[in-house]
């Protein structure tokens, strides 16, 4: 299992082009497209050209630019510079609905059906000239003979409510095809599907190709991308790095190309002497999240959890701090064993969890940065009248405006106000006063820049030096690797290795999240 | 299983109970009240279901795209006294006019809301709570407190109550009824068959994917208003043939039982889901209630203890059963088939 | 009627020059405030009863405007109530008020008359007669309550039979007064065959009258009559019978609008109602109050006055109510086929 | 425009609105600047005015209590019906006070533990409740209650301010004071304007919106009683369809209806600033109907305005970028 496999090779023969790509006009070209949002400049001149009948993955870290470049082509968003040529016309897509339009259609992790509306309708409702009554029967065979044609057979009269995920993109799928779009972006669209799920979705994938589609694949899963992909272009913060055929290169050096100038500026963290056990878990699981999850955590360590998103890396975490208590499987804190069925429970029991999602889940935004970091301990900040001591309260804020440096004028300001990483900093404090023996941080640097990145990092190896047993959740693989004493890695629900550090490295780790061959782990997963 | 599920959907489940609730009631008060089984129950229920229904239907409407209108009542009042008073001074209108008249006149008081949502962003509860008391003090203001009486109003209209075309089973059915059922009969086939009606589902359903498709939201928002605002209109000009003598009071509090018809009806007040039948169901259950229980004795106060619980009843059954209901449907699912051969769409 | 005020005009001249005031001659010209408070704004009756009170000062010459304020039916209560309040902070002369609010009135009624307002009611009185100084019946409350069992017993005939009372609301003084009058007066051996069934309010909105009046027909198959003593409740009744095409099962009287009940009266559907003018009631009660407000003459037991075109008035005792006073206006006229047609003109 | 900019500038808006108000008032009606009028201004919407405050907690919180009216109505009947059937007042006043806590865990029952949205659970409960209103006291209007009892809502204490005015400044301060003070107060906040993440930090969301509804029930039955005592007599209509101006108040003060926003120095404000208006109206001898339309328009424009002030900016802005 943790020998690295050099010779890459694919486990499905992926179906060659009808027409090789090279030498015919793009359909699709970018020429120096640039965007900043305020501070961070998310894309900086990219060039890319999309030829029909050729699936183009897009791959990079979380942050390094894709989503960006996709939302400019959709017209989500408009570029600061540069033009898209769309058919070797220049365009200006100033909306979604303009690209679809021009015959651009983009597919996300989640899928924007409308669940009241029927799977035939959600495939028709964005044509415009369908004329003004609805001709039901002719909806429905249509909607039929394309879901036929994608292989896929769906009930076209039941509302989109309720569809599983795999559904939904083959609706989302057929959609495109009804519209005949010429360029179809698909964002991270295995995420969170099955193995088998993906390897049918890969069908539709070349069926379209063969159609003469262009197809922009974007996805964290390397293997998958070599599976499909014709070209492969390689981001890093707002840069394009690479672009080779798939022939002239190979996960290692695409994941190089990701990862490269990061491996050189994380500073690996000097880990100390492991203290005694903290925490121990043992067949951990929620029925259809994950299962058999077992692990240790000493004192003082960092615990790095990889694996692909949607792994079930998250559920763990929600699961230890009581937000989606576990169902099976037991936990033992410093000696005791314990059920943890609400996050008031598991923040009394010294559990903090630093959820990954910042605006929607983890900060009150138009609160202020002190009322925000007292929170969970309010009743701590209760005068004998029951009312709270703002004084206490700023306090406590300024405290950790030092020890973590939040850059701010005054902790009353609303923490809306804040950039991404002071936010984040916002969040750790806001937890680190509820003076937690196991910190679990999930994505802790999704989406703030390097220096702020740094940062958070330099934050952790302290709080490791002070004791705290931290379980680090990321997909930004080199970070796992630069800061953990080990790494744990999920694949689809299950804790398939833990590494020790000297054996974890990118090899190891991508090849134990990926698994040998995801067809044969979908079927007992499906 | 799989062949109702097919050809059933868990919300026509949510609507046949709802019939099945209404036969049950109408079987119940029979067996309390003697003499219940008459045509004239049917035409007292049938004449003041009418007016709900009319109205519900606008409203359905509107909550379909997630939005509410309050201001129906008002506008009902408002609709009947002026149609009422520009017949008194002119008696000799024709029908027609008169009707088409209550009904732009409503339109044209739906549009202000519709704008003032639509385009002002102001959410729909703060603008129909503001016209609500609007209309009707312009109303009191304008008709410096007038009566339109029976009297001053042509005998076309006055009659119209008691107008039957045919009668069925025995039961003669009121003209106004009818109208009711043509008007809900017209939008159910316009929100089911008119990809205009789809989009009124569409918008309500999932907000983010109809702007990223460029559904013109705005618009069709303030579509919805008008025609709720028309629809009430037309009930405004019902409740004047009903009444006959309007005072400035009239349709005060309608929009309470049209709401209540409306969610009762199995419409998501959060919208996306509900039809037009479902709210006249509604109606209807309520217009049961309303008159049936006015026989009883004393039981006449138990109406609104009931309507309220039955209301609450329907919104739990909405998030308790039909989740549960449309998790079993959810069930039929995708399978993989092998691909059909290029060109079976090719026409 | 022009004679009148001139001869009402040089009899107060007379007077002045004799220098004997000889009680109750009221002296025009005065500048008062006054309020004229109906149960509620929107029917007619109490608009006309605005009409005979915008008469009364013209003839007395009141510099000031008559201010005619009134609630909504669905608050009137409150609405009364606030009304009141207003008016004795603004310190008008004297309020003129139709109470719909029962006893819920008195607090603020003798907060007005602290502040020296003279409050005067008319229509519907004060039952405990508390803050009120004097009540201008339209007639007298046991003689409607006999005219009441009456117009039933000729209506459903000497055969005899069920008759309901739709009423205004629960805290209408005055048709509570009627009914009670009327059911004093059923006692009487005549009433015999016919009886008394219930007692429903329609709150004097069409919509609720009508209801009402339709679930009376079916609460009490054998319905003769339905007897609404309120103009609106009659109405609506009349209507819904008409809907019903009861109007020869169920007949419907008691007191209306000759405008208003023309039709019915004509189709047989209300044979027979009875009213006063509210216009004389709205005349009168404004001379009253004016009288009272000027000091013309006082709220007393046989004090007594000129009320320009409609004559002399004398304050009485109100046998109706347990204490209290009253000036009776008088007299009503029951309507039929007959003279309807011309009443309604 | 961030929240809390927002709430200044809309608090100064009202400040010079209501300074308008009664300047005009003022200068309209030598009558205004009495102290009995001054008095009466509160004492003739006082049982509404109590219910805003409790409104406002419950809309800064995320959700929306129709029922409110209903519940008054409930209150006083209950008490009505007891007091008929014999039951000495204090006893009965209890009950009655029990009835809305009642109605208040009731709503709060479906909203916080089965999930029902508010707006739907609460037009129930505004139908409802006045219905078993109704039922007790059908439509007899029930009065005689002891003299103590009708002074408690008529006769002064001291000057010309009567016990609900006073209840009412006590009840300001109070809930003042568990918003902007306790922590209580700070989790309305939270939960108003990010559910999830209040979850995620361990508040227990359900017991909160429990004990606002529980709350706003037990209020609502204390203005009911209020409104028996005030009026001496009471009906099953009683103070139907207040709810309306109730949620004026709260939204014209400042409070998002999306909740999360708002505060009750706001509420205040444009609560003096609608008792001015109508008092001032009522002055001028402008009544009801004219009155609420003026009020609702208000609460219309309160919201209109700034939209499209902000969509102007925007306009502009893009035109000089």
């Amino acid at each position: 299992m943790t020998e690295p496999d050099t010779a890459y090779t694919s486990p499905i023969a992926p179906v060659r082009a009808a027409i090789p790509a090279v030498g015919r006009r793009p359909i699709l070209e970018t020429h120096g497209i640039a965007k900043h949002y305020d501070a961070t400049q998310a894309l900086d001149d990219i060039s890319l050209a999309l030829y029909p009948g050729e699936v183009h993955a897009l791959l990079g870290e979380n942050g390094a630019g894709k989503s960006t470049l996709i939302k400019i082509i959709t017209g989500v968003v408009q570029p600061d510079r540069g033009e898209i040529i769309l058919a070797g016309d220049r365009v200006a897509l100033r909306s979604a609905a303009e690209a679809q339009r021009a015959g651009i259609a983009a597919i996300y992790q989640e899928p924007l059906l409308f669940p009241d509306l029927t799977v035939a309708e959600n495939i028709f409702v964005s044509h415009q000239g369908r004329g003004v009554a609805v001709g039901w029967a002719r909806m429905y065979r249509e909607a039929e003979a394309i879901l036929a044609e994608l292989g896929v057979a769906i009930d076209v009269r039941s509302p989109a409510r309720g569809l599983t995920l795999a559904a939904q993109q083959s609706v989302e799928i057929a959609k495109a095809i009804s519209l005949n779009v010429r360029v179809l972006i698909m964002d991270e669209p295995t995420a969170s599907l099955s193995a088998h799920e993906v390897t049918q979705l890969f069908r539709l994938v070349q069926g379209l190709r063969d159609q003469g589609v262009s197809i922009l694949f974007v996805s964290h899963r390397i293997e998958e991308v070599f599976e499909i992909a014709d070209k492969v272009t390689v981001f890093r913060d707002g840069h394009l790095i690479s672009t080779r055929p798939r022939a002239e290169t190979s996960p290692q050096r695409a994941i190089a190309d990701m990862v490269g100038r990061e491996m050189g500026l994380l500073k690996p963290r000097i880990s100390g002497p492991r203290g005694d056990l903290l925490l121990s878990v043992r067949g951990l699981g929620r029925e259809d999240v994950f299962q058999d999850v077992s692990f240790d955590l000493h004192r003082g360590e960092v615990l790095g959890f990889s694996g692909l998103i949607g792994a079930g890396r998250t559920d763990v975490g929600l699961a230890l701090f009581g937000i989606e208590p576990a169902t099976t499987g037991s936990i033992t804190l410093s000696g005791k064993e314990i059920v943890i069925r609400s996050p008031r429970e598991g923040m009394d029991l010294g559990i903090a969890y630093v959820s990954e999602d910042r605006r929607q889940l983890g900060l009150s935004l138009p609160m202020s940065i002190s009322a925000n970091i007292t929170l969970p301990m309010l009743h701590r900040y209760l005068d004998r009248f029951g009312l709270i001591r703002q004084d206490m309260e700023r306090a406590t804020a300024e405290a950790f405006r030092k020890r973590l440096s939040i850059r701010t004028r005054s902790v009353d300001v609303a923490v809306a106000k804040l950039s991404g990483g002071n936010q984040q900093k916002v969040m750790l404090s806001k937890w680190l006063n509820t003076k937690p023996s196991v910190l679990i941080l999930d994505e802790p640097t999704r989406g703030i820049d390097v220096g702020a990145k740094a940062e958070v990092h330099a934050i952790i190896a302290e709080l490791a030096a002070e004791g705290i047993g931290i379980i680090l959740i990321s997909s930004d693989l080199p970070e796992v690797l630069a800061i953990s004493d080990r790494v744990l890695v999920m694949r689809e629900g299950r804790a398939v290795a833990i590494f020790e550090r000297k054996d974890a490295n990118q090899e190891t780790v991508m090849t134990a999240a990926m698994g040998r061959s995801s067809a044969s782990t979908g079927e007992d997963a499906a | 299983m799989n062949w109702i599920q097919r050809r059933i959907r868990p919300e026509q489940v949510r609507e046949l109970s709802l019939l099945l609730l209404i036969i049950l009631a109408v079987l119940l008060f029979g067996s309390m009240i003697d003499g219940y089984y008459t045509s004239r129950t049917f035409n007292r229920i049938a004449s003041s279901v009418a007016v709900i229904t009319i109205v519900a239907v606008g409203q359905t409407l509107v909550v379909l795209t997630r939005n509410i209108d309050l201001s129906v009542g008002s506008i009902v009042g408002c609709t009947a006294y002026f149609v009422g008073t520009v017949l008194g001074h002119f008696p000799d209108i024709n029908p027609l006019m008169a009707i088409l008249m209550a009904v732009v006149l409503g339109a044209l008081i739906g549009a202000v809301n519709g704008a003032l949502v639509a385009w002002g962003r102001v959410p729909s509860i703060i603008v129909t709570l503001g016209t609500l008391a609007i209309f009707r003090g312009l109303l009191v203001d304008l008709s410096n407190a007038k009566t339109v009486t029976t009297d001053s109003l042509p005998h076309w209209l006055v009659d119209l109550p008691q107008l039957r075309l045919f009668s069925l089973f025995g039961l003669d059915i009121p003209v106004l009824f009818l109208l009711a059922v043509a008007i809900v009969l017209i939008f159910q086939a316009g929100t089911g068959y008119l990809s205009l009606g789809r989009r009124f589902y569409a918008i309500g359903s999932n907000p983010d994917a109809a702007a990223l498709i460029g559904l013109p939201i705005r618009r069709l928002v303030f579509l919805a208003f008008v025609l709720s605002g028309a629809l009430a209109g037309l009930a405004g000009f019902v409740t004047l043939a009903r009444f006959g003598n309007i005072t400035v009071e009239s349709g005060r509090g309608l929009e309470l039982q049209v709401v209540a018809a409306v969610v009762v009806g199995g419409v998501n007040i959060f919208g996306g889901s509900g039809t037009v039948v479902g709210a006249m169901l509604g109606a209807i259950m309520i217009g049961t209630l309303e008159q049936s229980l006015y026989r009883l004795q004393i039981s006449e106060f138990w109406r609104d203890a009931v309507l309220g619980w039955l209301i609450l009843m329907a919104v739990a059954s909405d998030a308790v059963i039909l989740q549960r209901l449309r998790a079993l449907w959810g069930r039929a699912d995708l399978k993989y088939v092998a691909p059909a051969a290029r060109g079976a769409t090719s026409q | 009627m022009k004679k009148y005020l001139l001869a009402a005009a040089s009899l107060a001249a007379l007077v002045c020059i004799g220098g004997i005031a000889s009680a109750g001659d009221i002296a025009p010209g005065k500048s008062l405030d006054m309020v004229l408070l109906p149960k509620f704004l929107g029917i007619l009756p109490f608009d006309q009863a605005h009409k005979g009170a915008e008469e009364a000062a013209a003839e007395l010459k009141n510099g000031k405007k008559l201010q005619f304020l009134g609630p909504t039916p669905e608050n009137s209560v409150a609405g009364q109530i606030e009304i009141t309040t207003n008016a004795t902070t603004q310190g008008v002369a004297a309020l003129m008020l139709s109470n719909n609010a029962g006893d819920q009135i008195v607090p603020a009624a003798k907060a007005a008359q602290a502040k020296g307002v003279k409050v005067v009611t008319w229509d519907s009185p004060i039952p405990t007669s508390e803050g009120e100084d004097v009540f201008v019946a339209q007639v007298d409350f046991n003689d409607i309550g006999k005219v009441m069992a009456d117009m039933a017993l000729s209506t459903i005939g000497d055969a005899g039979g069920k008759f309901a009372v739709l009423s205004a609301s629960p805290d209408a003084a005055n048709q509570n007064a009627w009914i009670a009058a009327m059911k004093v007066a059923l006692k009487d051996g005549k009433y015999a065959k016919i009886q008394l069934v219930d007692v429903v309010y329609g709150n004097d909105q069409s919509e609720a009258s009508y209801n009402q009046a339709n679930a009376l027909v079916d609460k009490y198959p054998d319905l003769k009559l339905i007897m609404a003593p309120t103009t609106v409740g009659i109405v609506a009744a009349s209507k819904a019978m008409q809907d019903g095409k009861l109007c020869e099962k169920v007949k419907v009287s008691g007191l209306g609008l000759p405008s208003e009940m023309l039709a019915y009266t004509k189709n047989g559907c209300a044979p027979q109602f009875a009213l006063w003018s509210f216009v004389d009631l709205g005349y009168l009660a404004y001379y009253t109050a004016y009288g009272l407000a000027s000091g013309a003459f006082k709220a007393e037991e046989g004090a007594s006055f000129h009320a320009g075109r409609m004559g002399d008035y004398k304050i009485t005792k109100d046998p109706t109510r347990a204490k209290g006073l009253r000036i009776l206006m008088g007299p009503f006229t029951v309507y039929n086929k007959d003279n309807v047609e011309a009443a309604s003109k | 425009m961030s929240a809390v900019a927002r709430l200044r500038s809309w608090e100064g808006l009202l400040l010079v609105l209501l300074v308008a108000i009664v300047a005009m008032n003022v200068l309209r009606s030598p009558y205004y600047l009495g102290v009995t009028n001054i008095a009466n201004l509160f004492q003739l919407s006082i049982e509404k005015i109590i219910v805003a405050l409790i409104m406002t907690l419950i809309i800064i919180n995320g959700e929306i209590d129709l029922s409110v009216a209903s519940v008054m109505g409930l209150s006083a009947c209950v008490l009505a019906w007891l007091h008929q059937m014999g039951v000495p007042l204090p006893l009965a006043i209890i009950a009655s006070l029990g009835s809305g806590l009642a109605a208040g865990l009731f709503n709060g029952f479906w909203v916080a533990y089965v999930g029902l949205p508010s707006l739907a659970v609460t037009l129930a409960g505004l139908i409802g409740f006045r219905g078993i209103a109704r039922i007790l006291v059908e439509d007899r209007s029930v009065g005689g209650f002891p003299s103590w009892f009708n002074t408690l809502g008529q006769q002064p204490v001291f000057g010309p301010v009567t016990a609900s005015i006073v209840i009412f400044f006590v009840l300001f301060a109070i809930i003042a004071v568990v918003l902007h003070g306790s922590a209580l107060g700070r989790l309305v906040y939270v939960i108003g304007n990010n559910l999830q993440a209040a979850r995620y930090s361990g508040v227990r969301v359900k017991w909160v919106k429990m004990a606002l509804f529980a709350t706003s029930g037990l209020i609502a039955a204390l203005a009911g009683l209020l409104y028996a005592a005030r009026l001496g007599a009471v009906r099953g209509d009683m103070a139907t369809g207040f709810e309306l101006d109730v949620i004026t108040m709260v939204l014209l003060g400042g409070v998002s209806i999306f909740g999360g926003s708002g505060n009750l120095i706001g509420v205040g404000l444009s609560i003096l600033v609608i008792l001015n208006l109508r008092n001032g109206m009522g002055l001028a001898s402008i009544t009801g109907n004219t009155q609420t339309s003026v009020i609702g328009a208000l609460l219309i424009l309160s919201v209109l305005v700034p939209n499209m002030t902000q969509v102007l900016q925007s306009r502009w802005k893009g035109r000089n970028t």
